[in-house]
């Protein structure tokens, strides 16, 4: 297996369905000559040319809602909006459009259309460019919630989007972009819905997906020296929710830490929160514990933005007072 | 300034010389128009009544002023195009080839109607047919419909898109972004403005910092036409033209059909921001009657025939509003989660495949 | 005191407060002489002019950053957004600049403006006209969130909203305009960011707002039937929470059921219950318990929209499972 | 399309004849505007080298080769006046008064600098002074300048607002809104479009169905006027003129500024999607080299006192980044919560009154 980045992994699956699938187009802000501001459609417009990499005006409502009428026709866009603070823009054509359609319709249309975008804080580029706002989609009814954590994940994934019929949200963090992992050449996808237990353990469980995951792994690490197992499930779609495998664990630890670098009131981990609440409530041991952004608009200072969001020895020192 | 203008004028040039008009129309056509724009006005009076007895439940807009508009539009069109609607839409979907029962039954939240019930007056749509739908959100549509014209133009199969839309969704700023998208990409796509003054109790006058909604065009490097949506054939000549362009690859039109709106925005609505004269005067100036009366002038059809058909939409609508009311059955509330997701479904702890 | 209706009730404040400072006005779609959708602003117009209380274009990202600007500059703009599902489209105005120009700014500027919505099922106008999207809001830092359930409430909060520095959501439930209470015409204000306990019990606390705090009451009444004593907690403003209202009764009784008009996934009130898991986990004796709109986009139908939204006696049912 | 055209070109016609042009300018205004510039451009050209260095973190937009837009503009206005700027913000920043120390802090997220380190370089604002914020939004200060233009109008004090943005932004729904929103309310803005050719690597060409954004004016009923925003006077008076009509409550202009971005739209950005001729030509046409031949050849100042304002613009910015760098802290971490509500305060359990 080759060792690729994960934007590497981005690209490859974009490149490998739109071989696959003549159907699928991938249409955004300076995804063409440029390769994506973060380079994940790196030399794609070189191969398939400006019709199907499509360079758009700075119209985020329209690249949303072009993306699902194109999709109602037919298609499968990939529409990449630049920064996950810029959704804000497109919600209505994401969610009440895209979202809807099919349900309002008597279930007589498809949405085939995944949503790329890129999220998260670590680069210092404050409160309109580092946001996590996966918990809104996670509210919205109709559509998936997918974010990967790594390059082998990313690559199946995507493919996984693209190849559903649902519309999907594809969440990636700019701390990942370049991190390597052993991706395989030959088609596989990873599918929507399946949380994956990274590290096993028993003392507690730790979910959390994109960024997070990597994070609590290393938080896993530290806790073993301490001699603390921790169990890590990077959810990987936060819909559909695999509660099976969250329950599993949770049964087992009775602890549960959730992580997220979202803002934290109401983030995206309160809903797996909620439903281990409902159907795991006799497994825990203890009451469960996030750590999350600060529910600040995140600063851009160094100090202040380190402070916002969680690192990995604040998760492992959460972790230790929960079991503690 | 310069080279828009220039731009869309000479495309506006070029294309007056070189389109072909619509093309001569059959008698039979043209009875078949007027008989459209019966029914609509039909469907909505009979509408009116169900809302005011309190049987319909919902919102419904209603399209009474403005039927020459989607009739004129859609008899320019091929099965395999598309269009977009609107919260106003019931004559799209009619126009568009949509039947009166089914129609109703979705107002009325039936089983049996379009959408089985799940979106009502504001959510008709009919896809295997070409039309992609209504929406509740002003101005949702327009970016839809670039995307289809998007669509239209990937497929290579000389398909168009008419998106119909208000006046007040021409200030929204989707409007903005799509009719610049489609200049910018020469979709295939026709943005047909329903001008009737208003955007509920707005004027025009008021929300709107130009008089014409056609000014816009040149804001996208696109032909910006006004045509009088109070006349039919007017209507199609336009819609026929810009069709006619956009197959040739000669990109979008805004075309503003000038036209007004009967009813108050809602049953309630006491319509005290207009005046009695202005309603008077539109009156004066009914797409049907207007059509009507040049039927017989040209002697395409005799008064008799015209009343007879007047006689023959009564019956089609009394016979929707039977299928509607009585022998439909309103979803049984077990459906309410199917068809969120396609391959998934609601099981006891979230999502699951099926 | 007087009966009034809970559109008065609206009207009456934004009249009150525009007489009290001029630097207060209206703004949004058809607020002049039509009065608003639901009337809330009627009359207003002919009192105070069309500057005041200003007719919008269908615009309502304009609307929404405009408020932004007027009060950064010194007015207390209340905007109206017709549909709470027309938010939508104003997400970048209301939640990138509205609630982070503060912060962002260092402090250096205020943004004292009120956004006013309506929202909420129960009139068949189907899946863009019926949400209920507090959960968003609740997840974005900078904004307060707050939604009364009746008349006395409405006009109270709204006073305070109206002169508070912040900037305030405030969302109105259709199917409560038109109800009666009682409303002292002399000034008062409720105080943001306190629960009212409505209804006082000892079994089960059903913590709650908007339309469900009046249906939480009719719930009461049947559990006492019952023989169940319910303590119904309004919580009114979402942000700030009243943690220690809420935490108060669930130490006395031990269960909490949750209800709420938005779709289920990450409802805004599974914050609540999470906060309840954070500093009251040792006061329950059984999972709590949340009862919300199905995670579908509202159907129309009106078997299939009552199926989706909860109802007194579902309320009622749902306690009476907790209990027993 | 009639009215509104007309109504443009009428507005157009009666202001060149009545509003007087920018007033005759003393000497030391001049060298002020030179020095200005050149303070712009030494402060990003430190911003790019700390940024290479990686000493500075986050993004920063550089402001070079359209400095004589920001400063033309700027010179017009009065202290009780407003600014909106963007992404690309120092300049509109610095030319309103703002001070390179603080403004270099908070690029480089200090506790010294105008926000605290919170804002860094997408978001300095000094509120104070009539500068109502950059933004990372792109488009998304446009509705803002809009609002502060109806305050301005509530207050009747005569007051304007200069709404700065791109060519780019000028594609996004909220520049319809705003300006159809100051169209139809007469605000006093001025809508200053940046037209740098690019939205990062998307040329105007390919985004844009226009070629010229001043176009679009007529689509709100308002001027649309093009200068050259490579000349520091050209500006001033344009935009003279359209703040003269807007205190005279002769409402909005859309002024489009042609200029260039002599960077790549990050550090990194290889500036792939334009050539080494189009950036000479455009290099060639430098705002202060231009305007400083002019002065010489003005007499206004030698050469001599040029090459001394770059030496003590040099001294300006070194002073600017030991105050930053060396002589500011960071905040501290304790005051991450500070600020985000008046008047609550995070506690335990959540938000406490203070
Ligand atoms: C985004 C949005 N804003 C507001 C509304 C409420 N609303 C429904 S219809 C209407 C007027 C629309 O005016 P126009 O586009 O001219 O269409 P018309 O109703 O005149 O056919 C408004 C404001 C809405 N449905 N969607
Ligand atoms: C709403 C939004 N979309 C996209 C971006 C990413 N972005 C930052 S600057 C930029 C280009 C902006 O172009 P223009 O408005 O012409 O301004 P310029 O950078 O040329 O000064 C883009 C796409 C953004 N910040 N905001
Ligand atoms: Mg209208
Ligand atoms: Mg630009």
């Amino acid at each position: 297996m080759a060792e690729v980045t994960f934007w590497q992994a981005i690209r490859d699956a974009l490149r490998d369905e739109m071989l696959r699938d003549e159907k699928v187009f991938v249409m955004g802000e300076d995804v063409g000559i440029y390769g994506g501001a973060y380079g994940a459609t790196r030399d794609l417009w070189e191969e398939f040319g400006s019709e199907r990499v499509r360079d758009t005006a700075i119209s985020e409502a329209a690249i949303a809602g072009a993306a699902v009428g194109a999709a109602m026709c037919g298609y499968r866009p990939v529409a990449e909006i630049m920064y996950m603070d810029f959704l804000t823009i497109a919600m209505d054509q994401f969610v009440n459009q895209g979202g809807k359609n099919r349900y309002m319709f008597g279930g007589k249309t498809t949405v085939p259309m995944v949503l790329r975008t890129q999220g998260g804080a670590g680069r210092c580029i404050a409160a309109q460019h580092s946001q996590s706002l996966e918990a809104w989609f996670v509210h919205a009814p109709g559509v998936f919630v997918v974010s990967p954590s790594n390059p082998y994940d990313a690559k199946g994934l995507l493919k996984a989007s693209i190849r559903d019929d649902n519309p999907v949200r594809f969440f990636e963090h700019k701390m990942i972009y370049g991190m390597k992992g052993e991706v395989p050449e030959e088609d596989y996808v990873v599918p929507l819905g399946r949380a994956n237990v990274t590290h096993e353990g028993d003392d507690v469980t730790i979910v959390i997906y994109s960024m997070m995951a990597n994070l609590a792994l290393e938080a896993a690490g530290i806790l073993e020296q301490d001699g603390i197992s921790a169990e890590v499930i990077d959810l990987r779609s936060l819909k559909p929710l695999d509660v099976d495998t969250i329950l599993r664990s949770v049964r087992k630890t009775g602890r549960v830490l959730l992580a997220s670098e979202g803002c934290e009131n109401n983030n995206a981990v309160t809903e797996v929160a909620m439903r281990i609440n409902e159907h795991g409530f006799d497994y825990l041991d203890a009451p469960m514990k996030r750590i999350c952004a600060a529910d600040v608009p995140i600063p851009m200072s160094p100090t202040l933005e380190d402070a916002c969001i969680p690192t990995a020895p604040r998760i492992a020192e959460a972790a230790k007072e929960l079991v503690g | 300034m310069a080279r828009a203008t220039k731009k869309a004028k000479r495309s506006r040039k070029k294309t007056a010389a070189k389109t072909p008009a619509a093309r001569a129309l059959k008698r039979e056509e043209k009875v078949h128009f007027l008989h459209q724009m019966m029914q609509i006005r039909a469907f909505e009076d009979k509408v009116f009544e169900l809302l005011a007895r309190d049987v319909l439940k919902g919102a419904s807009h209603v399209y009474a002023g403005q039927e020459a508009i989607a009739v004129g539009a859609c008899s320019v069109i091929e099965p395999t195009d598309y269009i977009t609607s609107t919260h106003r839409g019931h004559g799209h979907c009619l126009a568009r080839g949509g039947e009166l029962d089914r129609m109703l039954a979705e107002l009325c939240g039936k089983a049996t109607g379009y959408c089985k019930g799940r979106g009502g007056s504001m959510h008709i749509a009919d896809t295997s047919a070409g039309n992609l739908g209504a929406t509740g959100i002003v101005g949702g549509n327009i970016p839809v419909a670039t995307g289809a014209g998007l669509a239209c133009k990937f497929n290579g199969r000389n398909q168009v898109v008419l998106c119909f839309f208000g006046d007040g969704a021409s200030n929204n700023g989707t409007f903005h972004e799509s009719l610049n998208m489609a200049g910018a990409w020469q979709l295939p796509v026709v943005y047909i403005c329903e001008n009737n003054l208003y955007g509920m109790s707005v004027s025009t006058d008021v929300a709107c910092s130009v008089k014409d909604i056609a000014t816009r065009g040149v804001a996208y490097g696109m032909p910006g036409e006004i045509a009088d949506g109070m006349k039919v054939l007017e209507v199609r000549e336009a819609v026929a033209r810009a069709v006619a362009r956009a197959r040739e690859g000669g990109g979008p039109t805004l075309l503003e059909c000038k036209a007004y709106r009967y009813r108050g925005h809602s049953r309630s609505d006491p319509r005290k921001y207009r005046t009695r004269e202005e309603e008077d005067h539109w009156h004066s100036r009914d797409p049907i009657e207007q059509f009507s009366n040049l039927l017989v002038k040209t002697r395409a059809m005799t008064r008799k025939q015209v009343a007879d058909l007047h006689v023959q939409v009564e019956l089609e609508i009394a016979a929707a509003e039977k299928f509607a009311l009585e022998e439909s059955e309103y979803p049984d509330p077990s459906e309410l989660h199917d068809d969120v997701y396609v391959g998934w479904k609601k099981g006891p702890m979230g999502l699951e495949k099926v």
